[in-house]
């Protein structure tokens, strides 16, 4: 077995979930690692607080692109507060695997980008 | 395939004038295991080995000789600027410049050249130009993006699709009358290289003053500065199997005599009085502080190490293994190469592998132990323009050989096996 | 005579906390002979010896995980970043910072200070006033002169006869309302130490940005910048046991934020377009280029060294051997020193010998394996206020002892001999 | 004997010749060694090209001001063209000895000055 690609991570990037625009949607987050190229867009439905579906478009690596699908399946009819406990630790467990280090960040960018955009989405609503 | 292999190989070593077993050896790192395989190392682009002389260089100094330079009259001082000024005077003989005082000592090439744009930008008048080309380093681009402030137009020469400079573009933005043109001696992300000697002529006779970035040439062929003509030349030490710390300017005297100084302090001057200062003589005026002196001392041993190999025979090596390793990568399916064929290229080999992100590329080749660049190599908008996100970049230097090559190629099919994207 | 000798030697050995003997074996440079005689290094000020530790460390990195950093995804440049990075943190740790993000590092204490002159330069206008003291070396006086150019006023506090601080000057400076407040800590001509934190509250209190050249205090006495407040500080490694070409710029986070970059080119870059280009996270965006990652980890293993000895413990045995020099060069007639008294300075002492050139001293001296140096220590404005045109300066560091303050004596009378000037 | 120190040295440091300001004087050479204080004023009477008189006042260390004394007693009477000719390598042999290279320059940066300033003098009267 591959210690940085997991069956898992090879079957997500081949096969993403969510890969796609949501249409229509309410929040759209957007954001690069411009140091690798990588780059990504969530589109998403929110009622209530509560993320009713989401997709994502990308640029990038295995890495990233398996993380991205499976932060939407995590998000998906979470409540924002919810989401925002989401650790970059937790996130990399669920890749199984070990990520070296130099590729932590194509695993943990995009997190950091739906994060900042439900953070913003706050402040306008309050 | 066995006889094949036995035949190329024994033609490759009555050829070779490189004797690279023996160099291979004079570098401890390679002696290294990465993931338990060989250490084979293709980013020599972006830095490179040290030899055990360089090292030890380094160590001699430390253990034997070192103090602050210039201003000390006591055994050790006097050493250390003994040494310090020899290694001035190697660089210079190095690039066929006139002597030592045409050789500033900076941290590398980057500062060299923001050296160039914060003093020749000094002079610059709002409406001025600065020519450019696409095959820029960032480091040839954003200090003089920086000038835009003061209201100068910053031209940049574009490239032809396979990534060979447009000359026609070049004379056209020329017409200009840029007052400075700098432009890279071969891209580093590429690999390309550009017609120095015609574009500096060109560019003078249009009376521009002309600045090459030689990062990526110094190291690889000979260089004369004399015979190419231009004002200025700006490369690293580290990119040239020296320390790291340690960069090149090159000048023509009277050019950096007309210069202001660039960072002011101690060492540079010559008398200071609380009102104003006079600046010390070439090259010292540009070196403020106190200086790397084990670096400049470690890159004059790194010059005698390219001196005994000798510099033909290193570019020579280089195109040969860029000659295999092209070869070697046409044979895989699913393989894209970007810029020009090997003949008008430094020993780089620019791809990407259809299926699968440069990223991960690196990622299985360094499980192999196969260490190479995956990015946009400081070089975002000349990969911006040939519609590229990221590539894997090999790059060869003098103590890389056959095997290595055969392990690049070993990874890249390890990884379409992996992502199962072989054809 | 031989038994008062033996009795303060008993005094000293009960007293001293630090094992100098074990220390100097640590130096291999110390095992070298000058003129036949033992090596006795006096010029600290100017730059410092390299323990094994150090110079093990850059061999270490050149010889196992050499590779550039930040850029690659593979495993040599995985360790190269991470032990740069570790670096920062490392230097953080030591003087008190809150992370590495607010350690940029530099290639000496003179460019760290070129870099505030030229970023927060920009942000001065015509008129506005900066503030700094006679006290200060060239590297924190010069930078600030070219800011004249733009009509900037620069203020200069005086000094005391015996070449303390004149603190009411500069209190009567400061109410010019001074935008930037850059002084240093101790001088290194005459050793003088500056009442830092009332300067630096001060300064604060009436609106400045304060900057602390910290070039002779970092490596000479315990230094915590969030208890000092400043908001940049500046410093060289090469004048606390690590290697050439790497010195820091500290700076509170905010502030550095807030900073424009200085150098522009690779690595401080975040995206770069044909038109502009956006900066990257701290310290990074002040650190264009490939830095010097051998100096960066030289740096941390001498910060390591010294944190093993407790800096307590160094400026406590340089206090006590200024003292014992004090005492010792007292006891020769015909010696003019120059500055405070011993409490008020660090282990520097500068002085002349009556009817011999600092210079002649100097020569002699080295003749008998003491190397100090002589001169005006850049630091020309300070010596011609006090009337001076060059002066003998010994200085300590960790690994010197009693027999070299002894040999510094006897080097001085056999220069009185020589010179036929003994009264 | 000390090496650097020769007892020609020495004695001219304790009582160097022609030190003092010529009066009157019709040429005045001047300069200065700044990296290390050293500084130095010749005053000369020239007449024809030759120089009948030469004196120097000077702030320096002992080899630099041997070398001037040494200096004015070898141009003293001499044409122009003659003292131009003199090499640094010349005047350091003056002093016997072996000059280590962090003082050359204490010893030999006077007679370029006087050099520079008799060229100057000669194209004044051109
Ligand atoms: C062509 C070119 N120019 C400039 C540079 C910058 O060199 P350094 O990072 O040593 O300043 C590089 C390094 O990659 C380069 O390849
Ligand atoms: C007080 C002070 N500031 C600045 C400097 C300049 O240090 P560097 O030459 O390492 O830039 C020195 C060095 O002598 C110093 O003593």
């Amino acid at each position: 077995m591959n210690e940085l690609y997991s069956e898992l991570v090879l079957d997500l990037y081949r096969n993403p979930p969510n890969r796609g625009k949501l249409q229509p949607h309410n929040v759209r987050a957007s954001g690069g690692n411009p140091s690798c190229g990588d780059a990504v867009t969530f589109t998403l439905w929110m009622e209530n607080g509560i993320v009713k579906d989401i997709k994502f478009e990308n640029e990038g690596c295995a890495i990233s692109t398996a993380m991205q699908a499976l932060l939407t399946e995590h998000v998906k009819g979470k409540p924002v507060a919810e989401i925002q406990r989401i650790t970059e630790q937790n996130a990399l467990e669920w890749l199984g695997g070990s990520i070296t280090p130099t590729r932590q960040k194509c695993a943990t960018f995009a997190l950091k980008i739906l994060q900042k955009e439900l953070r913003a989405v706050e402040q306008r609503n309050k | 395939m066995l006889r094949n292999k036995t035949k190329s190989e024994i033609s490759w070593k009555e050829k070779s004038s490189m004797n690279t077993e023996k160099i291979r050896k004079e570098f401890p790192i390679l002696r290294r295991k990465i993931n338990g395989r060989r250490l084979v190392y293709l980013d020599n682009t972006a830095t490179t080995q040290k030899p055990a002389s360089v090292i030890e260089a380094i160590t001699e100094y430390y253990e034997h000789h070192n103090a602050n330079v210039h201003r000390g009259i006591y055994t050790l001082s006097q050493e250390a600027s003994e040494k310090y000024e020899e290694a001035h005077e190697e660089t210079a003989r190095f690039i066929g410049a006139q002597n030592g005082e045409e050789i500033v000592f900076t941290r590398n090439a980057t500062e060299s050249l923001n050296l160039l744009a914060f003093t020749l930008g000094k002079e610059l008048k709002k409406g001025d130009h600065v020519l450019v080309t696409l095959l820029e380093h960032h480091s040839n681009l954003v200090p003089w993006q920086q000038l835009k402030e003061k209201g100068i137009h910053l031209d940049i020469a574009r490239v032809t699709p396979e990534g060979l400079l447009n000359e026609r573009d070049f004379e056209e933005k020329l017409s200009l009358k840029p007052k400075l043109v700098s432009f890279t001696a071969a891209s580093n992300a590429l690999g390309t290289r550009l017609p120095q000697k015609k574009m500096i002529k060109a560019a003078r006779d249009s009376g521009a003053t002309t600045i090459v970035d030689g990062a990526q040439a110094v190291p690889h062929e000979p260089v004369n500065v004399q015979k190419l003509g231009m004002d200025f030349m700006a490369f690293s030490g580290h990119k040239m199997l020296g320390p790291t710390g340690i960069g090149v300017l090159y000048g023509k005297k009277e050019r950096l005599e007309s210069l202001p100084p660039f960072l002011t302090g101690g060492d540079m001057i010559d008398t200071v009085t609380e009102e104003k200062s006079t600046w010390n003589a070439l090259p010292w005026k540009f070196e403020a502080g106190t200086p790397n002196v084990a670096g400049g001392i470690g890159l004059a041993a790194a010059i005698k190490y390219l001196n005994g190999v000798g510099m033909e025979a290193v570019a020579e090596h280089e195109q040969k293994l860029l000659q295999y390793a092209t070869n070697q990568l046409q044979e895989i399916p699913g393989i894209r190469r970007y810029g020009p064929s090997p003949e008008h290229k430094l020993g780089i080999i620019s791809f990407n592998v259809n299926g699968i992100h440069a990223h991960d590329v690196a990622s299985v080749l360094d499980q192999n132990g196969v260490q190479v660049r995956s990015g946009n190599h400081c070089a975002q908008p000349l990969l911006n323009a040939l519609g590229i996100k990221a590539s894997v970049r090999a790059s060869f230097y003098l103590y890389n050989d056959r095997p290595d090559v055969d392990a690049l190629v070993d990874g890249i099919r390890s990884a379409q096996k992996l992502f199962k994207v072989t054809p």
